[in-house]
C-alpha cells in the first residue's frame, strides 16, 4: 500500500463516518455542521479522482451557500426540534429501511466490482473538437457546446426554484425584500471582513470563471463564489436584501438563460442550427454567455438562501 | 434509427423554446403581463404540437433534431415519435384549458401591480409547459433527468399557493418523494453511461439489443430508475404523497397535476422499458409492474369510495387510474401478437384519463367555489343548481368507469382484449373490478347531486368556466370514436 | 483496488446511508440532509464512471463530470426549495397555534 | 518529495479528523463550529500539499476557493444564532 | 541548491503539520470554549502559514506563488475574523444550549 492509497482509504473512511454522523446525530445543528465538513471532505475526494472542476464546484457551493442555508434552517427550527420527541421511526421500520439500503449498496457494489478496469469513454471524442472552440477545458465544451441544452435548462430549473421560494411569501410582503440574515447587529469584525473580503472575492471569482475556458473552473463556480461574497455583505448588513419586485433584479436573474437562448436561436441564422456556434466566433460567444451566467448565478443563489420576501407589507 | 435532423426537426426546438421564453418574459415583466403572455403563447404552443403530430403522421417516422449539430453520443438529440406527439397535443390542450379556467382564480387585482399567487401561478404553468415539452421530446437520458426536475420544480409550488399549513405540508411531502425519485433515476443514468458510454435512447436501443453478456449493470439501473419513476408517478404503494397534494392544490393546478404531471414520469418509464432496454423487459419484471398497477386500481378505488371530500375522492381515483397505466407493461411488452392492442389501450388510457380527470377536477373546483365546501354529504341537489358542472363531472366519470362510448371504454376494452389474447386472465378481473368500483364512487357523488331540491349556491360561477370543464370531459368521451389516424399515430415509432 | 473503485464504493455506501436516513428520520430537515447524501453518492458514481473513462492520455471522461456539475446545481436548488417549504410550514404552524391559543384582541403577533 | 508531501497531507487529514470528535461531543454548538473551522483550514493545507505532490491541475484553485470561504461557516453560525435567551 | 530548498520545504511542512496537531489537541483537551478557540487560531495562523511557506520553493510559476500567498492571506483574514466573532459569541452566551 502506498502513501497515496493510505490517504485515499483514510479519506473514504472519514467521509463515511461523517455521513453516518449526519444521519444519527441527535441535534439538528450537529448534523448540519457534520454535513458541512462532509462537503469539504468530499471536495478532497473529487480532487483525488481527477475531477477538479467538480472539486471546485463542491468547495464553492458546499462550504458557501449550502452551509449558510442549512445552518439558518437548523437554528430557526430549533424550537420545533424540542417539541419533536420522535426523532426516528420505530424498530421494525428501521430494520426494513436497513435491509433495503443494504440491498441497494450490495447491488451497486456488485456492479462496480464486476466491471473493474476501463470503461467506455467520450473523452477522445470530446477532445477532438476542442481546438475548433479554442477551449482547453473539455468540461466547459461539454457544458457549453455538446450538451448546451442541458446547461440552459438547468438555469431554468434555478429560475423555477426562485419562483417557488418566492411563492412562499406571506401575501402582504409580496414585492418586498427577504428578511435579514442576521438577527442582531453584526459584529464589527464581521463588518470589517465584509468590507475587505469581497474585492478579493470578486477577483478570484472572475479568475475562476475565466480560467474555466482552459483549466478547471468555469461560470458556475465563479458565480457561486460571487454569490458567497454577496451573502457576506448581506450578513454584515452592509447592503439591504433586494426587493423581489425590482425590474433590475429580475433582469439580472434571467440574463444568463436569456443570453443562452438568444445565442442559441441566433444559431439558426449564423450557424447550422439551434445552439450551434459558428467556428470563428465559438469561443467569444461561449465566453459571452458565460459572463451573463456568472451574473445570473451570483444573483439566484443568494436569493435562494435568503428565502421568500418578508419585510414590508406593513404588519400592523 | 435516424441520427440526422429531420426536415421538420426545428418544430421540436420551438416546442421547448416557446414556453421557456414565455416563462422568462413573464418572470421579468410580472403582474398582469404574466397572465397575458401565458394565454397569448398557448395557441402557438397548440399549433406547434399539432404540426409535430401532423408531420409524424404524414411521414410515418419519428422526427429528430440534433441540437447544435453535435450527433449523439457526444451531443443530444430531440426526438418525437407518435406517443410524444399525442402527449404534446394533449398537454397543449389541457394546459390552456386550465389556464382559461384559472383566470378568475388567479387574476391580478386592478389596484396592485403584482400579486404573489397569480405571479407564481402564471409563471409556473409556463414552466410546466416547458418541462413537459422536454420530457416528451428529450432523446437523452440525462436531458430527461433535467426535464424531470423542471417538472418537479414547476409542480410543487403550485400545490401550496394558498399558503395554508396543510398545503405546505402536502407540497413538502410531494417534493421529498419527487426528489428521491429523480435521484434514483439519475443513479440509473450513471450506471447506464458506465456500461455503454451512451445516453441517447435510439443508440442505447441498438446497444442493448446487441448486448450479450453482463446485463447486471443494466438490470440494477432499470430497477432503480423504475423505482424512482414509480415514486414520481405515485404508483401504489409509493402513492402516499399524491392524495394530499392533488386534493389541496387549487383546482386548475390539481387538474394539470393529475392529468399531465404524473404522466410525465410514466412516459419515461415507458421509454425505459420499451425503447431503451426492450430486450431486458423480462416477463417477471413486467408482471411485477402490472401487479403493482392492480394493487393501485383496487386500493385507490376503495379509498375513493371512502372519502368524504370530493377533491380527495378524485385524487384517490387518480391513484387507481394510474394503476391501469402500468398494465401496459405486461400487456404490450415482448413480441406477442396482442402487444399492439395492449399498447393502444395503454396510451388511450393516458389520453382519456388526462381529459376526463382534468375536467372532473375543474368541475369539483367550481362546486367548491359555488357551495363553499366540497364535503360530499353536503352536495345534495348541487346538480340541479349547477347542471353544466355536474354534467362535466359525470361525463368524466363515464370515461373513468369505462362505459361506452368514451376513451376510457376503448382503453379498458383494449386492455381486456390484450389480456385475454395473451392468456393473462388475472388482469381482466382487476380491470373489470376497477370499472365497477369507479361506478360506485362516481354514483356516490352524482346520484344525490341530481336528487332533491336544488342546492342554494353561496356564490354563482361564470358559465364560461363551466364550459371549459365540460369541453375537457367531452373530449374524453369523443376519444371513444377514435379516428384511425389517431390509432396509427400512437403506434408510430413502435417496434422499430 | 484503485482510488477510483474506492470512490465508487464510497458512493454506493453513501447512497445506502442516505436512503436509510431518508426512510428512518422523521424530521424533514434530516430527510433533506439524507437526500443530499444520496445525491453526493450518486455524483461519486458518476465520478467513478468518468475516471474509468480515462483513455489514451486523458485523466477522465469529461462528460459525466460535466453532468455532476449540473447535478450539483439542481441538488442545491432542490435543497433550497425544500428548506423554504419547511421553514414556511413551521412558521405557519406557529402562527396558527398562536391564533388558536390566544384570541385576545391586543395580540401583537410578533414572531421571530 | 511527492511521497513526503502526500504523507504530510495524510497526517493533517488524520489530525483534523481526530478534531472532528468535537462535532460529536460538543458540548456547545460553538465548539462544533470550531471543529468545522479547523477542518476547513486543514482542507486548504491538504489540497495545497496534494497539488504540489501530484500536479493535479486546479487543486490550487480549489484550495483558493476554500480559503476564500474559510470564515463562512463560523460567520453563518454566529449570524444565524439568536441571542443568549433567544428561541 | 535544490536540496537546500527541499530541506526547507520538509522542515516547514513538518512544523506546519505539528501546529495542526497542536491545534487539534488543544481543541480536544482544553476545558472551555475560549481556550479552545485560542488553540484553533494557532493552527489557522501557524499551521497553514508554515505549510504555505514550505511550498513556496516548490511553486513552478509566478502565478503559483501568487496563489499561495493569496491563500495564506485569505485564511489569515478569515481566521482573525472568526476568532473575534466567535469569541464574542461565546461571551454572549455563557450557558450553552442543547
Amino acid at each position: 500500500m502506498t502513501v497515496l492509497d493510505l490517504l485515499d482509504t483514510g479519506l473514504a473512511v472519514l467521509v463515511l463516518a461523517v455521513a453516518a454522523w449526519t444521519i444519527v446525530a441527535r441535534s439538528n445543528f450537529a448534523a448540519v455542521i457534520g454535513f458541512m465538513t462532509y462537503g469539504l471532505l468530499l471536495s478532497l475526494v473529487w480532487a483525488r479522482i481527477a475531477a477538479l472542476d467538480v472539486a471546485i464546484t463542491e468547495a464553492a457551493i458546499g462550504s458557501g451557500v449550502t452551509g449558510l442555508l442549512l445552518i439558518g434552517a437548523a437554528v430557526r427550527l430549533r424550537a420545533l426540534e424540542k417539541s419533536d420527541t420522535a426523532g426516528q421511526v420505530g424498530g421494525l421500520g428501521r430494520v426494513g429501511a436497513a435491509v433495503l439500503s443494504v440491498l441497494v449498496v450490495v447491488a451497486l457494489a456488485a456492479v462496480f466490482l464486476s466491471a473493474e478496469g476501463q470503461g467506455p469513454s467520450l473523452a477522445p471524442e470530446a477532445a477532438r473538437h476542442l481546438p475548433q472552440f479554442g477551449l482547453g477545458n473539455p468540461i466547459t465544451a461539454v457544458l457549453m457546446a455538446y450538451r448546451a441544452i442541458d446547461t440552459m435548462l438547468e438555469k431554468v430549473v434555478l429560475i423555477l426554484a426562485v419562483i417557488g421560494v418566492w411563492s412562499l411569501a406571506p401575501d402582504g410582503a409580496w414585492g418586498g425584500a427577504p428578511a435579514n440574515l442576521s438577527l442582531a447587529e453584526p459584529d464589527p469584525a464581521l463588518v470589517y471582513l465584509a468590507r475587505v473580503l469581497p474585492p478579493f472575492g470578486i477577483v478570484v471569482s472572475i479568475y475562476i470563471a475565466w480560467v474555466g475556458a482552459s483549466e478547471p473552473g468555469g461560470a458556475f463556480q465563479g458565480g457561486a463564489l460571487l454569490a458567497a461574497m454577496a451573502l457576506v455583505v448581506l450578513m454584515a448588513r452592509l447592503a439591504p436584501a433586494p426587493e423581489v419586485g425590482r425590474l433590475w433584479l429580475r433582469l439580472v436573474i434571467v440574463s444568463g438563460p436569456v443570453t443562452f437562448l438568444a445565442v442559441g436561436l441566433l444559431g439558426f441564422a449564423i450557424a447550422t442550427g439551434f445552439l450551434a456556434y459558428p467556428t470563428a466566433y465559438a469561443k467569444a460567444l461561449i465566453l459571452f454567455i458565460e459572463a451573463f451566467m456568472v451574473l445570473s448565478i451570483a444573483a439566484m443563489l443568494p436569493l435562494l438562501v435568503l428565502g421568500p420576501p418578508k419585510v414590508p407589507g406593513g404588519r400592523a | 434509427m435516424p441520427l440526422a435532423t429531420s426536415p421538420a426537426g426545428y418544430l421540436l426546438v420551438l416546442a421547448i423554446v416557446l414556453p421557456v421564453s414565455g416563462m422568462v418574459l413573464s418572470f421579468v415583466l410580472g403582474g398582469r403581463h404574466a397572465e397575458r403572455i401565458a394565454l397569448a403563447t398557448a395557441p402557438f404552443g397548440l399549433a406547434i404540437a399539432i404540426a409535430i403530430a401532423a408531420e409524424v403522421l404524414k411521414t410515418g417516422q419519428p422526427i429528430t433534431y440534433i441540437v447544435g449539430g453535435w450527433s449523439p453520443p457526444l451531443g443530444i438529440a430531440l426526438r418525437a415519435d407518435g406517443f410524444s406527439a399525442v402527449m404534446l397535443v394533449t398537454s397543449a390542450l389541457v394546459l390552456p384549458a386550465a389556464m382559461l379556467y384559472a383566470r378568475a382564480y388567479f387574476a391580478t387585482p386592478a389596484t396592485l401591480r403584482e400579486k404573489r399567487a397569480p405571479f407564481a401561478f402564471w409563471t409556473l404553468m409556463q414552466g410546466l409547459s416547458a418541462a413537459l415539452a422536454v420530457v416528451f421530446t428529450g432523446g437523452d437520458l440525462f436531458t430527461l433527468y433535467v426535464a424531470l426536475e423542471l417538472l418537479t420544480f414547476a409542480a410543487v409550488p403550485l400545490v401550496c399557493l394558498d399558503g395554508r399549513a396543510e398545503t405546505l405540508e402536502a407540497a413538502l411531502r410531494y417534493l421529498l418523494f419527487a426528489l428521491l425519485g429523480s435521484i434514483l433515476y439519475l443513479l440509473g443514468v450513471g450506471l447506464i453511461y458506465g456500461r455503454f458510454g451512451v445516453l441517447d435512447i435510439a443508440l442505447l436501443a441498438e446497444r442493448t439489443r446487441a448486448l450479450d453478456g453482463d446485463t447486471r449493470a443494466l438490470l440494477v439501473a432499470g430497477a432503480l430508475m423504475t423505482a424512482g419513476l414509480a415514486a414520481k408517478t405515485a404508483l401504489f404503494p409509493l402513492h402516499l404523497w399524491l392524495p394530499p397534494a392533488h386534493a389541496n392544490a387549487p383546482a386548475p393546478a390539481s387538474a394539470v397535476l393529475s392529468a399531465l404531471v404524473v404522466k410525465g414520469s410514466f412516459f419515461l418509464a415507458v421509454r425505459l422499458w420499451f425503447d431503451v432496454m426492450p430486450t431486458l423487459a423480462s416477463t417477471a419484471a413486467m408482471t411485477v409492474l402490472g401487479a403493482l398497477g392492480c394493487g393501485a386500481i383496487l386500493f385507490g378505488s376503495v379509498m375513493a369510495l371512502r372519502q368524504e371530500r370530493l377533491k380527495l375522492l378524485i385524487a384517490y381515483s387518480t391513484v387507481a387510474q394510474i394503476g391501469y397505466l402500468f398494465l401496459v407493461f405486461p400487456l404490450a411488452s415482448g413480441a406477442g401478437a396482442w402487444t399492439a392492442v395492449g399498447w393502444t389501450g395503454g396510451i388511450m388510457q393516458v389520453l382519456a384519463h388526462a381529459l376526463a380527470k382534468s375536467g372532473m377536477f375543474l368541475a369539483a373546483g367550481l362546486v367548491a367555489e359555488a357551495v363553499g365546501h366540497d364535503r360530499i354529504s353536503g352536495l345534495r341537489g348541487v346538480g340541479r343548481s349547477m347542471p353544466v358542472t355536474l354534467l362535466a363531472f359525470g361525463l368524466g366519470g363515464v370515461s373513468l368507469m369505462g362505459l361506452p362510448p368514451s376513451g376510457g371504454f376503448l382503453a379498458k376494452w383494449w386492455l381486456l382484449l390484450a389480456s385475454v389474447q395473451s392468456g393473462q386472465w388475472a388482469w381482466c378481473l382487476v380491470v373489470l373490478a376497477g370499472g365497477l368500483l369507479a361506478g360506485g364512487y362516481v354514483f356516490r357523488v352524482v346520484a344525490p347531486a341530481i336528487a332533491g331540491e336544488p342546492l342554494v349556491l353561496a356564490k354563482p360561477v361564470a358559465r364560461g368556466r363551466e364550459v371549459v370543464a365540460l369541453l375537457l370531459a367531452l373530449g374524453a368521451i369523443a376519444l371513444g370514436v377514435a379516428p384511425d389516424g389517431l390509432l396509427e399515430l400512437i403506434r408510430i415509432g413502435r417496434g422499430g | 483496488m484503485t482510488a477510483t473503485t474506492l470512490a465508487g464504493l464510497t458512493g454506493a455506501a453513501l447512497i445506502g446511508l442516505g436512503l436509510y436516513g431518508v426512510l428512518v428520520n422523521v424530521h424533514a430537515l434530516r430527510k433533506i440532509l439524507a437526500f443530499n447524501l444520496i445525491g453526493s453518492g450518486v455524483f461519486l458514481v458518476f465520478g467513478l464512471v468518468a475516471r474509468r473513462g480515462a483513455v489514451a492520455g486523458f485523466a477522465a471522461d469529461p462528460v459525466p463530470q460535466a453532468m455532476v456539475i449540473t447535478g450539483i446545481v439542481v441538488a442545491f436548488s432542490a435543497t433550497a426549495l425544500a428548506i423554504g417549504l419547511l421553514l414556511r410550514l413551521h412558521e405557519r404552524r406557529v402562527e396558527d397555534a398562536a391564533a388558536e391559543s390566544d384570541n385576545r384582541s391586543d395580540n401583537k403577533s410578533d414572531k421571530t | 518529495m511527492a511521497e513526503f508531501l502526500l504523507a504530510a497531507a495524510g497526517l493533517i487529514v488524520a489530525t483534523v479528523a481526530v478534531g472532528l470528535v468535537r462535532i460529536l461531543a460538543g458540548p456547545a454548538d460553538v465548539d462544533r463550529t470550531m471543529a468545522a473551522q479547523l477542518l476547513g483550514t486543514g482542507g486548504v493545507a491538504t489540497l495545497l500539499l496534494v497539488a504540489a505532490a501530484t500536479e493535479a491541475r486546479g487543486a490550487e484553485d480549489a484550495a483558493l476557493c476554500l480559503a476564500l470561504l474559510a470564515a463562512f461557516a463560523s460567520i453563518a453560525f454566529v449570524v444565524a444564532a439568536p441571542r443568549r435567551d433567544g428561541r | 541548491m535544490s536540496l537546500a530548498l527541499d530541506l526547507f520545504t520538509v522542515v516547514a511542512v513538518v512544523l506546519g503539520a505539528f501546529f495542526f496537531l497542536a491545534g487539534t489537541v488543544g481543541l480536544l483537551r482544553f476545558p472551555d470554549s475560549l481556550s479552545r478557540l485560542h488553540a484553533l487560531t494557532k493552527a489557522d495562523n501557524l499551521g497553514l502559514g508554515l505549510i504555505v511557506l514550505g511550498l513556496l520553493p516548490q511553486a513552478t510559476s509566478l502565478l503559483g506563488v501568487l496563489k499561495l500567498v493569496a491563500i495564506w492571506g485569505l485564511v489569515q483574514l478569515s481566521g482573525a475574523t472568526v476568532a473575534q466573532v466567535v469569541a464574542s459569541a461565546i461571551r454572549r452566551r455563557q450557558d450553552p444550549p442543547s
